[in-house]
């Protein structure tokens, strides 16, 4: 069995231009570890990549967790998660965080009643999946449906457009992702709201924290099911490998600080596939 | 009363209308005769305002024309009514709101697009197509009438406007004889009922001696006959003309027997 | 007339402006209605409020100027130069703008009398015309200042970061680090990123000056490096404009091409069996009626993200289109001509050529042609879903909502593309069917 | 050529069968040409989309019913609740027409201007025809997408950036086809206005827009219809409306394919049912001109 | 050479044409007259087999026509060539490319398809079209044509299948009377020096009596007169026009002279 291409997918929504940048010393590496063409796609949002794992056109890609579980449930055979992301101190989560500018007056989840609550891509893990399971247990009574407890609930379309709308007041509160290390004055150290700061879109005196999930685990990296073992392998170690062999690269491809990646499987993601399964239902 | 005076129209090189000087101190039907593209239509153009004399000035009770701009000239337009060979109405319109349109400049915009004449002007309009016989066509459509009907809806429009002149571009020039006929009595009667002024365009110099107090005959821009009906003389018209003496003046004729004759005539050639 | 009829015929008079008054006031009023309406629906007065002035005025500034980082890590004590505060954009080593100077202390001069200073110990001094000197001491996670309670509205500040924003530039200051944009007109790195060795160089040393990178020709390395601008990335621009293209000749043509045959079936004249013919026209309204958007969701997932798909996408909507254009085009054929041609013991197929081709064909043509300029619009949005073409660039780009100079460039490309192929339907128009027809 | 046919001394024929035989020759090699160019360009540019594409067409093409499939069975499986779910979008659905037909309103309102402006013998001010041309231009040039998305930044989400997106480009568009319009015209009517007095807009209102009328709101249906498209597109990329509801359905996947069903039913009918009546009332209306 | 016999076609309750029976032993000259609906065109349209007869047969030198099918019909079309009122010509192609048509029956369909021609047909079209005189407009649209050159055109075109009939369906009804007598000579022309059958529909008797060697006079789609161009009388025409006493010939002619006396009537009139 032989492959005469490898195609990449890169999660849009988040400045893929400057991820295709970012991966073209993963497209050499490729390169020269299968000895076929490699090439990057970055669809328009989590969908397109799902979608292009699902039908064979895609080979590789950086799922967040509730993508992976969309996929694992249209098609089990499908793909196959192999490395994670490790995180600096070692773990490999992060959380969801809601937050709502700080002259509304909304501290937290109590002062939301009412108000128009935005969740970022229906296929983000921390922007929709996670929050939409987390904060109905936040106290009795709250439920996602929008005009039950909150006043609307609304999908943005992905992080920035959460924290911009939220900064904007185009809603009253919204859930991001962030690592919750660090100050959240610089935005935490990682995350959507850190990248916000760093491109001097918001200004966090201006925010504030309202609700934050349990830990979250990191998406796979996953490989299509179909591909020749060879493939599955070389493409794994050199993943695995790249920290070690070129740091520069991996804070590339891993879109920051990072202490390369570790083996993963299925199973850590059960629940979120059960969660993600509770909530859309199938 | 009308003073014309050095009045001069260029396109680019073609001097239209040369230093034209015309005076009238009564109203007064006037008659102007020329062949084709002797400058008839460009000067009453300029006297109506609808375009800008290159030299020279218009005078009309002491106020000067040329100048007129913007509202001023829109004011005077509507004291000058004009009658064109092709009617010039609407023709997806009713009558009655072709003859309103005399009234436009006295309506503002918002009132005409929501139909706002008064129910005075409207009866007015009656009256005046009732007086050129034709207030049976008052619902129709301009379209559906007949040329003759047309160009009363047209005068009866002039009218309309209650103008101290009504300048007429060859009113019957695309009318059959029969109605010629109507629409010249037409302004002959408005002429000596309502004392106004009336100057035609005429391309037939029977009906100027007609119905025309005093005939102006223009040639290449220039005016080179001003006189009554009775001056205008076969040799004059000839010179207006400039025709040789193969001229007769039946070819330039629409009276009615004039008329088949000559069409035999052409039709055995 | 007699007195009695002119007063019934005013009296019709009366009626019909009444009628036409009432019309022409219910016209207006429904308009109206339907209008208020949608001012409630669309929430209109709302959106007043909620609309952000400060990001038209931001988008605005930004397309036509770009800005240049100057940031001390307060932690390492560390200071960086950067266009854009893009790592792509930083000053390579030992380099760094003619406006900042000092050692010890770096002086950063935004212009008209507007000075930071970084001092040591990671103090900053702001001074800034008509305003007292403004003395910041970051210490930890804390920022402390010498700032008075109550600030004039350019100014934020908090324990935690202080933020000033003037006409010159912006500051901000945060426990971590201190950050000063300087802004400056026009799009930086256009054509070189520093480090290349052609920025800065004019065009005329570049065409005819000496040798300015020992290894390549200048004409060649101006040319390689300005193509591949990592700022701008022009290959890439390029790239996806080509694709946007692609993606509307590909859908257009192929359209045409599927459709042509199919509008016979579909057309009265040659297509006696009513039942194909029917079948053929439901074809064509049912692909019609799907629309590009659902067929590029579809077809996405046979054929993944890329120009393929928007074009096969637009390819299935137009065949619809124009197979619905082409067959009325083909119900009103002259029949004479087809006649003539059959006189002579045509075969069907001659027929077609020489009695049907002629007359439809600058119909045809200039309907694919005209679509061919409109597809080019489409295959931006489409691109902006499947992935393909200067479409997504523009959404991703406006997704990052920093790069604004970046999203006009795009904006007058995208517009300069589209002028450019409707001018190329024109012209072929012109040539193939003659300019007036 | 034929110029000298008029003027010159009749040719022979031998000289006319060899003129004629080397034009045949020139329009056989040029449409040769041309044939050779399109072909050349249709195979290297389907060549050129199928490699830059994710997946090769000859791969994908057998999968092109998978989605379609996925979607329905999981709706047929459903279908009780279809009905229930067409009513959950129709407010959506409400929201796409009334972008479409708001800024249809106003695109044709502006491009009627735009065209009365910019037509030679109706403009107000002759001397910025070619501005109010190039304006047109402009607005007909910029894909709705662009503006739609740099509305949103300003104004937030929601139908408004949409519809004054969509209106814009209706503008431009109709600008161009109604002073193709304008410029037949008769301008005798006008004229005659001209010379009672009337201003310019008394004008245009009695004496063109009677005239133009028909086609005009034929050109308007028309573009009508097309705005119906637009708008579900631009909520597919971030306005509000159908398009919006559609992508999120999408993105949940199986589990929600009923909603995603439901979705494409109401466009889908929306679509066709506006196409068929607009259509129609064309056809009327330019049937009326005739008479 | 041509039978006609009991040739009938109907459309629905219509009897277009009527147990029609013609007999022709010789190449001739014949003009087929009668108003307007009598069956001319239909009669016509049958021997060139555009339309389908009802009954009846046409039978030409043995050969049965009426049965043929597929390529033998279209074979009988190219032997049977055919010209129109209206010409029916393809108007955007060139006047050479109109006139090769003629020969698509005898070429394959391939090379025809992509306007391939032997160099030989192209000689011959245009050595056709000088000997009607039209050599110098070849490489000229159809459509730039004045009617009396592209109905010479279609000439060319029925004279490329070098056809043993012409059939003409009212040649001359769309040209003015220089151009109508310009293509009536021509065909007579052809007739002459060709030996070639010709039958045209006419329109006007003066036409019929000048041109054709036979008359045949239809009426309701039966043939009611059927003879030379002597015994064609004021009465027979009256009874072929079904006209009353108020027939006068001049009403359908078209001659020069003749027409310039009835313009001159009407415009007395
Ligand atoms: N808009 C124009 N631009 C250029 N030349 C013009 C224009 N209008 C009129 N002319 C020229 O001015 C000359 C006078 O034209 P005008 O229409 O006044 O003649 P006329 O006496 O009314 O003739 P007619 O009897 O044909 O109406 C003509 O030579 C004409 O070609
Ligand atoms: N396709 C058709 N379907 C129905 N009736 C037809 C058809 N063609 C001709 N007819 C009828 O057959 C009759 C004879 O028509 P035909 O065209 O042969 O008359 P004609 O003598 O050529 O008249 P004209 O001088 O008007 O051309 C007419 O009454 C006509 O209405
Ligand atoms: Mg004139
Ligand atoms: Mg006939």
């Amino acid at each position: 069995q032989e492959i005469t291409e490898f195609r990449i997918g890169i999660l849009g929504g988040e400045n893929a231009q400057d991820r295709m940048n970012n991966y073209e010393c993963m497209v050499k590496y490729t390169t020269e570890a299968l000895g076929v063409e490699t090439k990057l796609f970055a669809p328009a949002d989590y969908n397109g990549v799902i979608q292009g794992l699902l039908g064979g056109t895609i080979d590789m890609a950086w799922l967040g967790a509730s993508s992976y579980a969309a996929t694992y449930l249209q098609d089990p055979e499908a793909v196959e998660p192999v490395l994670v992301k490790v995180n600096l101190d070692g773990s490999i989560g992060y959380h969801s965080i809601g937050f709502a500018r700080v002259d509304s007056g909304i501290q937290s989840l109590d002062d939301m009643e009412g108000k128009v609550f935005g969740f970022g891509d229906p296929n983000s893990t921390s922007g929709y999946l996670i929050p939409s399971i987390e904060i109905p247990q936040y106290k009795d009574g709250i439920t996602m449906d929008s005009g039950d407890y909150f006043g609307e609930v609304k999908f943005t379309g992905g992080h920035e457009q959460t924290i911009v709308a939220v900064y904007n007041g185009d809603i009253d509160g919204g859930v991001t992702w962030a690592d919750g290390q660090g100050n959240w004055e610089d935005g935490y150290n990682s995350g959507a709201l850190r990248r916000a700061v760093d491109a001097g879109l918001v200004d966090m005196n201006e925010l504030q924290q309202i609700w934050i999930s349990n830990v979250i685990p990191e998406g796979p990296v996953v490989l299509r099911s179909a591909l020749p073992a060879d493939v599955k392998a070389t493409m794994t170690q050199l993943v695995d490998e790249l920290y070690e062999n070129d740091p520069e690269c991996a804070y590339g491809v891993a879109a920051g600080d990072t202490l390369g990646f570790q083996p993963v499987t299925h199973a850590t993601y059960e629940s979120i596939v059960a969660a993600r399964q509770s909530v859309i239902g199938n | 009363m009308l003073k014309i005076d050095a009045l001069t129209k260029r396109f680019g090189d073609k001097t239209a209308v040369d230093a034209a000087n015309i005076t009238v101190d009564q109203p007064t039907m006037i008659g102007i005769i020329g062949r084709s593209g002797a400058g008839k239509s460009t000067l009453l153009r300029m006297v109506n305002r609808l375009s800008d004399a290159t030299e020279g000035s218009i005078t009309f009770e002491g106020e000067e024309i040329t100048s007129l701009r913007g509202a001023a000239r829109r004011d005077w337009q509507s004291r000058c009514a004009m009658i064109f060979q092709q009617f010039n109405l609407v023709p997806r319109m009713d009558v009655v709101s072709n003859v309103l349109h005399g009234t436009l400049n006295k309506r503002s915009t918002l009132a005409t697009l929501f139909n706002l004449y008064p129910q005075a002007d409207i009866h007015k309009a009656i009256e005046i197509l009732d007086r050129l016989g034709i207030a049976e066509q008052a619902p129709k459509r301009a379209e559906a009438l007949s040329g003759g009907q047309q160009q009363r809806v047209a005068i009866a429009r002039a009218l309309m406007q209650d103008p101290k002149i009504i300048l007429a571009d060859e009113p019957i020039a695309s009318l059959d004889p029969m109605n010629a006929q109507v629409v010249m009595q037409s302004l002959r009667d408005i002429h000596e009922q309502d004392g106004r002024m009336v100057i035609a365009n005429l391309h037939t110099l029977d009906t100027a001696r007609r119905y025309c107090d005093r005939v102006i005959g223009m040639r290449d821009g220039r005016i080179v006959f001003d006189g009554t009906p009775e001056q205008l003389t076969t040799g004059v018209a000839r010179d207006i003309y400039g025709a040789g003496s193969d001229f007769s003046e039946a070819a330039t004729s629409t009276e009615i027997e004039t008329l088949d004759r000559s069409a035999a005539e052409k039709a055995y050639a | 007339m007699s007195a009695v009829d002119i007063n019934m015929t005013k009296q019709y008079a009366d009626d019909l402006f009444k009628r036409k008054r009432l019309i022409a006031f219910a016209i207006p009023t429904v308009i109206l209605v339907y209008l208020t309406y949608i001012f409630f629906a669309f929430d209109v007065s709302g959106l007043a409020a909620r609309a952000n002035w400060q990001n038209a005025v931001t988008l605005a500034s930004d397309s036509w100027s770009h800005k240049i980082h100057v940031t001390r890590d307060n932690r390492s004590g560390e200071i960086s130069y950067a266009v854009e505060g893009e790592r792509k954009g930083e000053y390579p080593q030992g380099e760094r703008p003619d406006w900042v100077s000092g050692e010890e202390i770096i002086t950063i001069d935004l212009g008209a009398g507007h000075i930071v200073r970084y001092l040591p110990e990671n103090r900053t001094e702001v001074e800034i015309p008509g305003y007292p000197l403004i003395e910041v001491q970051a210490e930890g996670r804390t920022v402390t200042s010498n700032l008075p309670a109550d600030l004039p509205d350019w100014i934020s500040a908090s324990s935690r970061r202080i933020g000033i924003t003037t006409p010159e530039g912006r500051i901000t200051l945060t426990g971590a680090r201190t950050e000063v944009f300087n802004y400056f007109p026009g799009w930086e790195l256009f054509w070189f990123t520093l480090d290349s060795p052609y920025h800065g160089v004019g065009l005329g040393q570049i065409l005819f000056g000496e040798q300015i990178d020992p290894t390549r020709s200048n004409i060649a390395g101006a040319v390689f490096d300005w193509w591949n601008n990592k700022m701008w990335r022009h290959k890439d621009v390029a790239w996806a404009i080509c694709e946007t293209i692609l993606m509307a000749f590909l859908g257009t043509m192929g359209a045409a091409m599927i459709a042509l045959p199919l509008a016979f079936l579909a057309a009265k004249r040659f297509s006696p069996i009513m039942l194909l013919r029917g079948a053929t026209r439901r074809l064509f309204d049912f692909v019609r009626g799907v629309d590009a958007l659902i067929w590029t969701v579809v077809l996405a997932r046979a054929f993944g993200p890329g120009p393929l798909t928007g074009a096969l996408a637009i390819l299935i909507t137009d065949t619809g289109t124009f197979g619905k254009t082409f067959s009325e085009a083909l119900e009103n054929v002259d029949q004479k001509q087809i006649e003539g041609v059959s006189s002579t013991g045509a075969k069907p197929l001659q027929r077609y050529r020489f009695g049907v081709i002629p007359q439809v064909v600058p119909v045809l043509l200039s309907q694919v042609l005209y679509f061919l300029e409109s597809n080019t619009r489409s295959a931006t949005i489409i691109g902006a879903i499947t992935g393909g073409g200067i479409g997504l660039m523009l959404t991703q780009a406006i997704q990052t909502q920093q790069n604004w100079e970046e999203v006009a460039y795009y904006i007058v490309l995208i517009i300069l593309m589209v002028m450019f192929m409707d001018w190329l339907s024109g012209w072929l128009r012109a040539k193939l069917i003659g300019t007036k027809d | 050529m034929s110029d000298a046919t008029m003027t010159g001394p009749a040719q022979s024929v031998e000289t006319i069968q060899s003129s004629y035989l080397a034009q045949v020759q020139r329009r056989r090699l040029y449409s040769g040409l041309a044939l050779l160019v399109f072909v050349v360009l249709m195979a290297s540019g389907f060549h050129i989309a199928d490699d830059r594409n994710a997946g090769g067409f000859w791969d994908g093409l057998h999968q092109i019913g998978d989605y379609p499939a996925d979607v329905l069975s999981e709706a047929w499986e459903k279908r009780t609740e279809l009905p229930g779910l067409i009513g959950k979008y129709y407010p959506a659905l409400i929201e796409t027409i009334n972008i479409a037909a708001v800024a249809t309103l106003i695109g044709a309102v502006g491009g009627l201007f735009l065209s009365l402006l910019g037509t030679r013998g109706l403009a107000k001010w002759p001397r910025l025809i070619p501005l109010f041309r190039r304006i047109s231009d402009v607005m007909r040039a910029v894909p709705e997408i662009v503006i739609a998305l740099v509305l949103i930044f300003v104004l937030g989400g929601g139908p408004v950036p949409a519809m004054i997106a969509i209106a814009i480009h209706t503008a431009g568009a109709l600008a161009k086809m109604f002073s193709e319009v304008a410029e037949n015209a008769d301008l005798k009517s006008v004229e005659g206005l001209a010379s009672t007095g009337a201003t310019w807009s008394q004008r245009m209102l009695l004496g063109v827009l009677p005239q133009v009328a028909p086609n005009y709101l034929s050109y308007t249906l028309l573009r009508f219809e097309i705005n119906i498209r637009a708008s579900a597109i631009l909520g597919f990329v971030g306005a509000g409306g159908l398009g919006y509801e559609l992508r999120n359905a999408m993105a949940w996947g199986p589990g929600r394919f009923d909603e995603a069903a439901a979705i494409f039913i109401l466009l889908f009918g929306t679509i066709v049912f506006f196409d068929q009546v607009s259509s129609r009332y064309r056809n009327r209306l330019t049937e009326g001109q005739g008479q």
